[in-house]
């Protein structure tokens, strides 16, 4: 099993990607810096970390999209390599249209770092399998802009498809379109979510649900 | 040249900051306040000579980073 | 046109050099200086930058033990954790930046404690930040703390160390002077450890981060200098802060340092330039040469002077090694930061500054370190408060109402609405945070069994009414809220904010303060490794309350022996452990209940201190407890009460109405704490044992949070009161 | 009657996002972008129809809210 994290100037999360990758998995993990205009060979898994890439200015995730290896990711991606952005990555990924949508500034305008009660919305895909009947799991997030926006239209679709894979239980966090917290490509491979499985690796990090994710996709 | 990049939400999309500012206007006593909405200025200088040019280089520019066109729409101003 | 002479003397007022201060220069230099080496050296003198009023009391902490290795005088102090690893931490101030402007002050305050640190080796783990405001009701204080909570989170969250811990107070004290303390804790190998010497002449210096603008200009002298009606008028050009270029320089300084390149390094704090190149030169005792035009800029026609004394962020000043200066090229590069080689040491012993082909400055640097004015100024003993009886203090009139009071003043009530603004998880190592229910935040030191424990306390109003005991209560409260994690306190840094010490009993509080906390960490084995001051902290000649921060480490061998207070469970008894006076002197209740502030604060008794925190620490690793909480604001009946929250289970405390019920629930005797246990008759027999007084104060239990027949306040009310008051207060409109 | 304001930083104050974007344009293929500044625009409808009363209402919500005058500079327009 290989994994590769993608380092972007500003990214804060990709230690922690590797560390929860590697600790809940044994898989080997790359670090591969943003401005490599190619990936390693053999990945089962792209993630793409949380942080402030290029300092989250102009638009989160937006100059990031624009990187070298983005192009290698998307084409990767399009070749059904599981592809997990998580937060600053989520956003990443809608900028570089893998995903629909986008991500806004949080309803009350604040950065909100709390755990989370998550409704696992569709249990079968390839990142979510091994919560077997399991239909919750707990997170933190961590983000100034996690208010998930798509047109209805798409919403339905995405609702109707079962791309919805992860909705806030209880309190919607940010004001995210229908509570939605990850969202999945048509193909299935590309996952991205707000709150953080790299957080949540271990139980005295108080959940391991975000292991649990890390072994649906590389179990 | 001197290019200006005016962006904003597109109008289905809730403007969360200008709803905030638009209640804390009110609040401060500027009941007449309404339809607030918030958007990014980007000005730069550009070399060349050529308005038309400039101008599609600069929506190219809008295109691929400056603006989000999911989201937001974009104004180009050449000068 | 006035005659230079004149003119130079009285730019060296302006420089808020005092006129001594500048016949000093003039018989040093045997000459007039120009007017960049007269801002160098008004930097060098200021306050901020020279300790002048406080550096002869500063001189009686207690700065070594067998952990240190290296105690202040560096960016920051470093301590021995073991296993070849090191812990660098250090606190300061952005008060005066943070009143004028909020989310900028407190944001670069934040960046700079970050540089102290990583300029020593150090990967930032984890940050702190104690904040003290005015009243809520003065006009300005909701704004303030917007900006400056928002800045906080700001610039943490970006850069990715998480914000596990601070403290926040309200008091009309602050009103005009607002105190924003970060601190900044990282881990670094015992053996790579970088100091700022300049280790030799003939080395390459090396520039590197974020051009040089006008930012800031003049920010160490206002560091030292009043407020009056026109600081709006003088302010200078605010420092903005980079949080992005701030994580790309941690990077890229670890990076250098680790090619082995680096010789000396010092980051550019405040007066940028000149303090880090006159200190890097001064402690090496080599000379400098420095090329100004070589200077990263940001704006177009800087002077000389302007270069020297911006305070833009984000930079950092390196001393290569010989035939090294290439080394860092390609990281730079990568990390896209600034970079040129600005200049040379020499052995001159002189600071010469060339700015377009001219000396612009050349000055010997040993006068501006030997002969930085050293001033013992007078004070005067602080007046004392007399000990309140606690049987004149009047019992309450309506219990509940005077639990909930105090459960939702100002400086109890939950800061959920501050922390959660901050990411307290980043870097996936966080065991405790601001949201956990625990008396310090807790970091695991990455790929290790360690742990960290970090927390931040001082209470003012004790210092108010009397700087000795309020002093050592600050160390010893540092202490037991480490002890009370199931760690072992190790070192302190502290922030001494204080009014103008020009000003004998501003001058009192600060001497018998440092007093009061060099005994309590002499006596606690609790060495201080670094730390910052913070004078003229006044307004129109209103000071603030005195207010030295206290910032501590403590380790955990093994973090799994780590205690919290939200493991109540149905059944658990309280024990009380410490002995009970009801000091109500300076307490919550006397203020927030009777509008009254006097009394003299209760009493630290240090052998005590060392003695019940040692025993609870043996507890806690023996597994004969599961929850613990030191008693400190409020006293029993808030620790109770936040155990109870936290836990979200009710508490039944054992006090019944008498004469001392309320002293004994309200009082904020020191050196105590309260553990929960299902093995009462074995901790009581251990306290006995150890000589440690203890009692059972109470059991864990049903929906509500009572004491016997005094009063019955059910769960959810209980947390309303708690959680209520922040947000509402901050969503009111102004 | 529409109200524009534009909130620019003041000119010395560092522009964080206006470097980072100016880097990033460079990194497409914009090398002859220069001096690139981020501001913000706020519109708004206003009631009223007195222009000269509504630009120094605006003013007033300016100094009051909409820009942070120790560090930005605003400008005004009524439509
Ligand atoms: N400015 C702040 N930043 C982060 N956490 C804070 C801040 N102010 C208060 N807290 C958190 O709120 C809790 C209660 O603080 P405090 O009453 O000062 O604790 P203690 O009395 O144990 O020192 C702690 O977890 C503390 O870390
Ligand atoms: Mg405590």
């Amino acid at each position: 099993m290989k994994a590769a994290v993608i380092v972007f100037p500003g990214s804060n999360c990709d230690r922690d990607c590797a560390v929860g990758v590697e600790r809940a998995t044994g898989a080997k993990v790359e670090m591969v810096w943003h401005a490599e205009p190619e990936l390693p060979g053999g990945l089962d898994l792209i993630v793409l970390p949380g942080g402030f890439s290029y300092g989250d200015y102009l638009r989160c995730g937006a100059m990031a999209a624009q990187s070298p290896v983005m192009k290698a990711v998307v084409a990767a991606a399009n070749d059904g390599v599981p592809t997990l952005g998580i937060c600053n990555g989520f956003q990443i990924l809608c900028e570089a249209h893998l995903l629909p949508g986008a991500l806004l500034r949080n309803e009350k305008l604040k950065y909100i770092c709390k755990p989370v009660d998550l409704e696992i919305v569709n249990g079968n895909t390839r990142f979510t399998a091994a919560f077997g009947e399991r239909r919750t799991a707990r997170m933190t997030i961590g983000n100034g802009e996690g208010n998930f926006f798509a047109e209805a239209e798409t919403l339905d679709r995405l609702e109707g498809e079962g791309q919805v894979v992860f909705r806030y239980a209880n309190e919607n966090p940010n004001g995210s379109a229908r509570n939605i917290a990850g969202i999945i490509n048509e193909a299935g491979n590309v996952l991205g979510m707000m709150p953080h499985p790299d957080r949540a690796f271990e139980a005295e990090l108080g959940s391991i649900d975000g292991a649990v994710l890390f072994r649906s996709v590389l179990g | 040249m001197r290019a200006r990049v005016q962006v904003f939400l597109k109008p289905g999309v809730l403007d969360v900051q200008g709803k905030a500012i638009e209640g804390a206007l009110h609040g401060l006593g500027f009941p007449g306040v309404d339809h607030v909405r918030v958007g990014k200025t980007i000005e730069f200088d550009l070399a060349g000579s050529d308005a038309a040019a400039a101008e599609d280089e600069v929506k190219a520019m809008c295109e691929r980073l400056l603006a989000n066109t999911v989201i937001e729409s974009y104004r180009v101003e050449v000068a | 046109m006035t005659s230079p002479a004149k003119s130079m003397a009285e730019l060296a007022r302006e420089y808020g050099l005092k006129a001594e201060e500048y016949a000093v220069i003039l018989q040093r230099l045997n000459r007039e200086p120009n007017a960049v080496e007269l801002g160098v050296f008004s930097v060098m003198w200021s306050e901020h930058c020279s300790y002048k009023s406080s550096r002869k009391h500063l001189a009686k902490f207690p700065t070594t033990g067998p952990r240190v290795i290296c105690g202040p005088g560096e960016n920051a102090g470093v301590v021995d954790i073991g296993d070849g690893q090191a812990c660098i931490f250090k606190m300061e101030s952005h008060n005066h930046p943070s009143y004028i402007e909020p989310y900028q002050g407190a944001a670069t305050g934040v960046g700079g404690i970050m540089r102290d640190v990583f300029t020593m080796g150090a990967r930032p783990i984890a940050l702190l930040n104690a904040l003290r405001f005015g009243d809520p009701s003065h006009p300005k204080t909701r704004r303030l703390v917007e900006g400056v909570v928002a800045g906080i989170g700001g610039y943490g969250n970006c850069v990715g160390v998480p914000t596990v811990g601070g403290e926040t107070n309200f008091h009309r004290g602050y009103d005009g002077n607002i105190l924003v303390n970060a601190m900044c804790v990282g881990i670094a190998d015992a053996d790579k450890i970088f100091y700022s010497a300049a280790p030799a002449a003939g080395l390459p210096v090396v520039y590197f981060g974020s051009k040089t603008g006008r930012d800031g200009i003049h920010g160490a002298t206002m560091a030292s200098a009043e407020f009056d009606e026109d600081s709006d008028e003088k302010r200078p050009t605010v420092q903005v802060g980079d949080p992005f270029a701030e994580k790309l320089l941690i990077e890229a300084t670890l990076e250098l340092m680790k090619t082995g390149a680096v010789a000396a390094i010092q980051d550019m704090g405040a007066a940028g330039l000149t303090s880090s190149s006159v200190e890097m030169a001064g402690k090496g005792s080599v000379g400098i040469e420095l090329d100004l035009d070589m200077v990263p800029q940001r704006e177009e026609g800087m002077t000389a002077y302007e270069m020297m004394l911006s305070e833009s962020q984000e930079r950092m000043l390196a001393i290569l090694k010989p035939g090294r200066e290439r080394d860092g090229h390609a990281i730079f590069e990568k990390w896209g930061l600034d970079a040129a080689i600005i200049g040379w040491t020499t052995d001159t012993g002189h600071i010469v500054l060339k700015h377009k082909g001219q000396i612009v400055c050349d000055i010997p640097l040993s006068p501006l370190s030997e002969d930085a004015p050293l001033y013992d100024r007078p004070w005067t003993e602080p007046v004392k408060h007399p000990r309140l009886d606690p049987g004149q203090i009047p019992a309450p009139a309506n219990w509940e109402a005077a639990v909930l009071k105090i459960l939702s003043c100002p400086d109890v009530a939950s800061k959920r609405w501050l922390w959660e603004q901050y990411d307290r998880h980043v870097m996936a190592d966080t065991l405790e945070d601001s949201a956990t229910g625990a008396d310090a935040g807790i970091v695991r030191v990455h790929g290790s069994r360690k742990g960290l424990a970090v927390t931040s306390d001082c209470t003012p109003r004790y210092v108010q009414n009397d700087p000795y005991e309020g002093g050592k209560q600050a160390v010893a409260e540092a202490w037991r809220n480490l002890t009370a994690v199931g760690s072992d306190p190790i070192a302190i840094t502290d922030n001494l904010n204080f009014g103008n010490p020009e000003r004998p009993e501003i001058m009192g509080q600060i001497v018998r303060a440092i007093d009061g906390m060099a005994l309590a960490c002499r006596e606690l084995d609790f060495p201080v490794v670094s730390g910052n001051v913070s004078l003229y902290n006044e307004t129109n000649g209103a000071a603030i309350p005195p207010t030295p921060t206290v910032g501590a480490v403590g380790l955990l061998a093994d973090y799994d022996d780590h205690m919290d207070f939200s493991n109540l469970r149905d059944g658990d008894m309280l024990i009380l452990i410490g002995d009970n006076h009801g000091e109500l002197g300076a307490s919550l209740y006397l203020r927030e209940l009777l509008g009254r502030e006097d009394g003299a604060p209760p009493p630290v008794d240090l052998v005590a201190e060392r003695r019940n925190g040692d025993f609870v620490r043996g507890l806690i690793h023996g597994k004969l407890i599961t929850a613990c909480h030191d008693l400190s604001d409020g006293g029993l009946v808030i620790a109770a009460a936040e155990m109870a929250l936290a836990s979200s289970i009710g508490v039944t405390l054992s006090a019944s109405s008498g004469a001392h019920a309320h002293p004994f629930l309200f009082g904020e005797d020191q050196g105590r704490y309260l553990v929960a246990t299902r093995d009462a008759a074995r901790v009581l027999a251990d306290a006995g044992a150890a000589g440690v007084h203890a009692i059972v104060a109470g059991e864990a239990g049903g929906e509500a949070f009572a004491s016997k027949e005094l009063f019955s306040i059910a769960m959810p009310a209980l947390r309303a009161a708690n959680e209520h008051w922040m947000p509402d207060y901050m969503a009111a409109k102004a």
